[in-house]
């Protein structure tokens, strides 16, 4: 077998000093292979979906709290799905459906994977580019039909599917149930297209932090937002193949008459639900670990000062992602799965919140007698430990079976999901997007609408889904086009069209981020490091050029060296040899590995 | 650790160990055996050349232990998904 | 083992390989066949739970599935291993030659294994009735025999069907001499693919035909 | 807002409300500690002129404290609960002589099914109610709970009863309800278009009432019987049979 | 180089899928057959040459009684009844068989006829189509009219035609057409079992549903033999052959017996089996 490696392989990726050539317009912005230009189009896309999936939500609320009376500018509506502005109850289920999906594959998860995966590995690994360049474009190019294919299947026959986001069988095994026949095969082969798009993605991530990190950059000296992305990637890797495996089947069902997931010819619905939540449950750990990841730079550089027990936060990582793997049948305790695999289902549940609590008390350690900048990305990372922190907590009301009975399927449910997703993930992305803007654009946005964004938010993020807890323990089922056909929910008329309000102020709110974002693209140019930070990134200039490093960087220290005692400045580059180290060891021989 | 460049693994001899293990599986396939004997027969001698193949023409040993990890990553995670299912029927 | 920069000979460029001798090329295929790994986990394990579920679905081997054509599809398989192995052995012996004519051997072996598969296909279907559709299943046992066979040897047809397509393109790319000793990725990493299809086969042949 | 549970009318009802109370308790105990130790830190530490960050990594100390003293708690509420899951949902445990109804759902309605004159169930003398479920007060109720369409979920918000039902499996549930009345049936899992309406009525009477109850239903049930039977090929309502192909949990059909 | 390579092998299977999903998408198109071209603006034929066919359908033997409908659950739609709701598929109230799909089998093959504006409506009051069986043309819109002012949803099963299952949470009209020719598509409502309907498609106008009296009359038929069917949704289906000559009115009558009612396609059964019902549901045309 050959000794001595290829030489092909690190020829294929010039740094920034060593060659120039001019691409054609094509080249440096659609079809590009720099992972910086596929962030921002990562970056552009997943937004484009968030707002989709906002005013699907929008849409939900109104019939929540106004049910049966036209929508304000329903009519646009085909009668379809809207008949002079009232919602139909199918088009209801489609809108429920919808909008998971749109925001959990299509906005979240390309959000912190798609977008701060290809920014970040490469800049704080120290790599030129990523391991396969053209594999990486590919992988933005898979995502666009899939969203393409997504949207259209609110356009044809039977409208979009309309079996919830986790598409239970036989409910989705057969258009008889719904009338929806080509929307639910639409959106099945869109996550099919997007199952490979993620994972074309985490090869070249997983690749690139094992082989092309910068000399000197061992595996404890790696920025953790790096590290949550390298094990998310893991998590992709092994869990998107499993859905795609699980999706292909569901479409034959639907379009050939296969028999596994439908009980009329012999197939098993429980059986999709295990492979759906096998995959599913790595899937919602694929949407928190990275904003963790965020969380912990913005609270480090906010608080001027280490992150709290490096180590333990990188061993929790990992501990959630080898816990996540055990879990899965928790969502799955009403579904007549056997009662005894609830029991052990449950005792694996509970020892992975034990992780998550880590996190958020080392969170907390980092700030403890820190020098804290309320900069607006430490007060977004900030948002989302104090709201993570509810998130987490009320994910141990459902891991207790016997109170799981009463809360399953109902709006306790759907508050938590909204704590972790909304409260946590996406304030970690507006942190993330804050904080990287001027690696994205060269510019910085604007600290006050930021602050202002920020307080609205998390205001009225609250005052929505902090009574949906109150909901779910009145028994308040998901799902409920309209819950007032039950005596028992009569009375909660009032409470759902309050929170309906409060979430039209709150979607309302988000356009001053959206104009902060667009008019700051003008604002003054910035320096490579404007947040003072110590990672690679903030070693080139921003936006940083094709090739990123002008030569390969060498790394001497960790990166959050905040406050070192007798420093005059409070960060310090992980690029800045020690003053002690003599000179030959600065030279060309990596450090120790 | 790694063999010299011009020596290479026996691989005419796996292959003849291959086709042998193979033509055996279908001999125990075919033959009556209870099914519970059959079955554990196969799944061990699948498993050998399934081995012999992953070591000898994938290189897998000759390459260093991380990937040896790696390699063998997802397959606890293949049994605990079937182990755990199975249990419901 | 002397460092990487010294064998490279590059001033300056010390690349830190985590692995030694995995280059990035075969750490990206190997990570990618994991996750092949888990999609055939997904269809095999289907396969396996509704067999352990609903037995009466399924047949004892041979009854309904050729065996002793499938026997010599798969040793026809097992020798397109061998001589893929024997194409990069040749081309680490600097053996151009050798390289093309075992690459071709391959390509030869592994549509032969395609083309068997998809005959038996039609004869399963028109004659014995055995198709995946759940209605118009006809044969011994139910739906569900047909609909997981044809989803998991379909998937790993497919997948040799591409197999064939790629060592197509590195035959090509060997007749313009793009491979060396040194330069060895592109046959390697075809090579490991198409040893990890042979392996999904060895499994899915035992569990499909012989159980 | 009520952050209390609706009150209970089922045996194990204030089991699982006490469950609740307690993670209630200490989930809220260790959130407010962390929100005002979040606040305080915030406010205390906050950047000030001249001062400094003190550089501090970590304290493994720290850590095992606040990795051991979390997974304690909960292994502690996994404990506590587990035995009540059992009792509730495994059927080798289910309290004996229970009243036996077969419930069937399927797109939009409840179908229950009553053992006719001769006490057995399935068979020709049965009756069927249709989204309404009577059942006597303190004696332990069985229901076996089937599918015809697709997935639905049994739903009893007053006596904490919720148990997917499955089409291709009939899978007991069990509960005994403590006080006469009326309550809601729902359906917690989507069906389809018209999940919403699937709301039922749960008639719990005494004794003497429910027996009543029961012989007129038996009586009419008979009577139809008779009245249908002069009729060839015509046959009672009877349930078909491809639902009932296996329990889970391993309970015997009766 | 192998970099090639690897992008195909990404882009292959998206490939191969995008093959399936399109080949699935066709899957459920099955039906949407002939109505694409469009209908002429008149009547194919010298309407003055035009003849009739009259008639009356009867039934001999004893009806069954009227199916009583278990509307508890439904208290709106069981408040609009005097006594027990009940709805009789034999309906001999008016002296002859209601509810009887009359229309030329044979005879018109073609010819293609324009397609009348005026939407046939399917009223749900009660908690009932009213009327059960309706007739209508290739093309032509059905109403389906919500007058309960509570959910209705209608779920329609046919074969020929593209199955669809739209809802009506308050009063409001639904509309739909139907590509292809079909005898019966059967309609129900999945809130409320016991709902069931039948519409009869066919391609040209002389179709009707006979009324209480049993008497029902197809006009302006161009001249010609043709083969008269008399579909019910208990009693199966008669036919008749009969020629129409300029200017005549040919009289016609279907005598439907209580034997047919055991022998017909559709089971008998109760309210709750209006699935399987749908299935069979009428004579496939």
């Amino acid at each position: 077998m050959s000794v001595s490696a290829p030489t092909t392989d690190f020829d294929l990726l010039p740094f920034a000093g060593e060659h120039h050539e001019e691409l054609p317009f094509i080249r440096k912005y659609i079809f590009s292979t720099d992972h910086k230009v596929i962030a921002r189009q990562f970056l552009f896309l997943s937004l484009f979906f968030l707002v989709v999936g906002g005013l699907l939500a929008a849409m939900i609320r109104w019939q929540l709290g106004f049910p049966g009376q036209p929508m304000p500018g329903g009519d646009v509506l085909p009668d379809t799905m809207a008949p002079g502005g009232i919602i139909l109850p199918e088009f209801y289920n489609a809108l429920v459906t919808m909008h998971a999906t749109f925001m959990i594959f299509f906005a979240i998860m390309p959000l912190l994977v798609g977008v701060f995966g290809n920014l970040l590995i490469p800049l704080q690994v120290g790599a030129p580019d990523m391991a396969f360049p053209r594999l990486n474009m590919a992988s933005f190019w898979l995502a666009v039909p899939a969203g393409v294919l997504m949207l259209a299947s609110f356009a044809v026959e039977g409208g979009a599917s309309g079996a919830g986001w986790t598409a239970y069988a036989p409910l989705s095994a057969s258009g008889e149930w719904t009338g929806v026949y080509l929307g639910q095969q639409l959106w099945l082969a869109s996550l099919f297209i997007l199952g490979f798009s993620s994972i074309a993605g985490s090869v070249n991530y997983v690749t690139t932090v094992i082989n092309m990190r910068a000399p000197g950059l061992t595996w404890l000296r790696l920025p953790l937002a790096t590290w949550a992305l390298f094990i998310t990637a893991w998590l992709i890797l092994l869990a998107m193949p499993i859905l795609a495996g699980a999706l292909i089947m569901l479409l034959f069902d639907q379009t050939i008459g296969t028999a596994f997931f439908r009980p009329e010819v012999g197939g098993e619905p429980l059986l999709w639900q295990h492979l759906f939540w096998y995959f599913g449950h790595p899937e919602v750990y694929i949407l928190i670990v990275p904003a963790m990841g965020i969380a912990s730079e913005v609270v480090s550089n906010g608080s001027r000062k280490p992150v709290f027990g490096y180590h333990s936060m990188v061993l929790a990582i990992c501990g959630i992602a080898f816990l996540g793997w055990i879990v899965w049948g928790h969502h799955m305790f009403m579904s007549g799965m056997n009662p005894m695999l609830g029991t052990t289902f449950m005792v694996t549940t509970m020892l992975i919140a034990v992780p998550s609590a880590i996190k958020v008390f080392n969170w907390l350690g980092t700030m403890w007698k820190g020098n804290i900048h309320l900069h607006t990305p430490f007060l977004h990372g900030a948002g989302f430990v104090s709201l993570f922190i509810i998130g987490g907590l009320s994910g141990v009301f459902m891991a207790a079976t016997p109170v799981d009975i009463q809360i399953h399927d109902t709006y306790f449910i759907v508050a938590h999901i909204h704590y972790v997703l909304f409260g946590g993930s996406l304030l970690a992305i507006f942190a993330g997007i804050t904080f990287w803007y001027p690696k994205f654009f060269g510019r910085i946005m604007n600290e006050f609408w930021g602050k202002v964004h920020f307080v609205l938010t998390f205001i009225l993020y609250n005052v929505v889904f902090f009574p949906m807890h109150s909901l779910g323990v009145q028994g308040m089922m998901r799902r409920l086009y309209d819950p007032y056909q039950y005596e028992i929910f009569a009375d909660m008329l009032p409470l759902n069209r309050f929170i309906s309000i409060a979430l039209f102020a709150l979607v309302v709110v988000q356009v001053i981020f959206a104009l902060n974002f667009i008019l700051s693209l003008r604002s003054e140019k910035v320096g490579p490091n404007p947040w003072k930070a110590n990672s690679l990134e903030w070693a080139v200039p921003s936006p940083p050029p094709h090739g990123n490093f002008q030569h390969m960087p060498v790394v001497y220290r960790g990166p959050y060296e905040y406050s070192l005692p007798g420093a005059e400045e409070d960060y310090i580059l992980q690029t800045e040899p020690d003053e002690e180290a003599e000179p030959a060891e600065r030279s060309v021989e990596p450090a120790t590995r | 650790m790694s063999l010299d460049k011009h020596t290479h693994p026996p691989y005419m001899t796996i292959w003849a160990v291959l086709a042998v293990l193979m033509f055996g599986k279908v001999a125990v396939g075919l033959s009556d055996l209870p099914q519970a004997v059959a079955v554990s027969i196969l799944v061990v001698i699948s498993l050998l050349s399934a081995g012999l193949v992953a070591l000898y023409y994938m290189h897998l040993r000759f390459e260093t232990k991380l990937l040896w990890a790696l390699a063998f990553l997802p397959f606890p995670l293949v049994a605990i998904l079937i182990l755990t299912v199975i249990q419901e029927w | 083992m002397e460092s990487h920069a010294a064998a490279v000979g590059l001033p300056g460029r010390q690349p830190e390989i985590a692995l030694e001798g995995v280059y990035t090329k075969k750490l990206g295929m190997w990570i990618f066949l994991l996750s092949e790994v888990m999609f055939f986990t997904s269809l095999i394990g289907a396969y396996v739970i509704l067999r352990f579920a609903n037995p009466e679905h399924f047949a004892s081997p041979g009854e309904v599935l050729n065996v002793p054509l499938t026997a010599i599809n798969t040793f026809v398989l097992i020798c397109s291993s061998v001589s893929m192995v024997k194409a990069f052995a040749a081309l680490q012996n600097g053996d151009q030659k050798g390289l093309q004519l075992w690459l071709l051997v391959t390509i030869v072996l592994g549509s032969a294994f395609v083309g068997v598969q998809i005959y038996e296909y039609i004869q399963l279907a028109a004659h014995e009735g055995f198709v995946p559709s759940a209605d118009l299943y006809a044969a011994h046992g139910g739906p569900l025999y047909g609909s997981t066979f044809y989803v998991m040897t379909g998937f790993h047809g497919t997948h040799v069907t591409l197999g064939v397509l790629a060592l197509i393109f590195v035959l090509m790319q060997a007749r313009k001499g793009a491979y060396t000793p040194q330069n060895l990725g592109g046959v390697e990493i075809v090579g490991l693919y198409w040893h990890f299809v042979d392996l999904v086969w060895i499994v899915l042949f035992t569990i499909v035909y012989l159980i | 807002m009520n952050w209390l549970l609706p009150p209970s009318y089922s045996t194990f009802g204030p089991d699982i409300d006490r469950m609740y109370y307690i993670i209630l308790v200490i989930t809220g105990v260790i959130f407010v500690v962390t929100e005002v130790l979040l606040v305080y830190f915030l406010i205390k530490y906050r950047k000030r002129e001249g001062h400094k960050a003190e550089y501090i990594e970590g304290s493994t100390k720290a850590e095992i404290i606040w990795t051991a003293v979390p997974a304690v708690i909960v292994v502690a509420i996994g404990l506590m609960s587990a035995g009540l899951w059992a009792d509730i949902k495994d059927p080798s445990r289910f309290p004996a002589g229970s009243y036996e109804l077969i419930l069937n759902g399927r797109q939009f309605e409840w179908e229950a099914t009553y053992a006719g004159a001769d006490g057995v169930l399935e068979t020709a003398d049965d009756f069927t109610l249709l989204n309404q479920i009577n059942v006597p007060v303190d004696r332990p109720v069985t229901v076996h709970l089937r599918a015809e369409d697709v997935l639905h979920s049994f739903f009893l918000p007053d006596m904490r009863v919720k148990q997917d039902a499955v089409p291709g499996m009939s899978i007991p549930v069990w509960f005994e309800a403590t006080t006469p009345g009326e309550y809601t049936i729902g359906c917690a899992e989507l069906c389809g278009l018209g999940h919403y309406t699937m709301n039922g009525l749960l008639v719990v009477q005494t004794e003497p009432e429910f027996e009543q109850w029961e012989s007129e239903q038996q009586v009419a049930a008979l009577e139809a019987l008779e009245r249908e039977s002069p009729l060839p090929g015509a046959t009672a309502s009877v349930p078909d049979a491809a639902n009932t192909a296996r329990t889970s949990g391993g309970a015997t059909e009766e | 180089m192998a970099r090639y390579e690897r992008v195909l092998r990404v882009l292959a299977p998206a490939v191969l899928l995008a093959v399936v999903g399109c080949g699935g998408g066709g899957g459920d198109a099955a039906g949407g057959g002939g109505g694409g071209d469009a209908a002429p603006a008149e009547m194919p034929f010298d309407v003055a040459t035009a003849g009739n066919i009259t008639g009356s359908v009867t039934f001999e033997g004893t009806p069954p009684p009227p199916e009583v409908l278990d509307m508890t659950s439904e208290a709106d739609c069981a408040a609009t009844y005097t006594g027990d709701p009940e709805v009789s598929w034999v309906d001999v109230g008016g002296g002859g068989l209601a509810d009887v799909f009359v229309y030329v089998r044979e005879g018109l093959e073609g010819m293609s006829f324009p397609v009348p504006g005026q939407a046939v409506v399917i009223d749900q009051q009660g908690c009932q189509y009213r009327p059960l069986v309706a007739g209508v043309q290739v093309g032509q819109s059905v109403a389906f009219r919500n007058s309960d002012g509570l959910l209705h949803n209608i779920n329609a099963s046919p074969t020929a035609n593209r199955p669809f299952n739209v809802s009506q949470p308050v009063n409001m009209d639904t509309e739909r057409e139907f590509a292809a020719p079909e005898v019966m598509i059967p309609i129900q409502c999945d809130v409320h079992g016991w709902m069931a309907g039948y519409i009869g498609v066919v391609t040209h106008p002389y179709h009707t549903v006979s009324g209480g009296s049993g008497a029902f009359d197809l006009s302006q038929l161009p001249p010609g033999e043709y083969v008269i069917e008399a579909w019910h949704a208990r009693l199966g289906t008669l036919e008749q052959t009969v020629t129409v000559t300029t200017g005549q009115t040919a009289e016609v009558t279907f005598n439907f017996t209580d034997a047919m009612l055991s022998s017909a396609g559709t089971p008998t059964d109760g309210p709750h089996d209006h699935r399987t019902m749908a299935r069979v549901g009428g004579v496939a045309e």
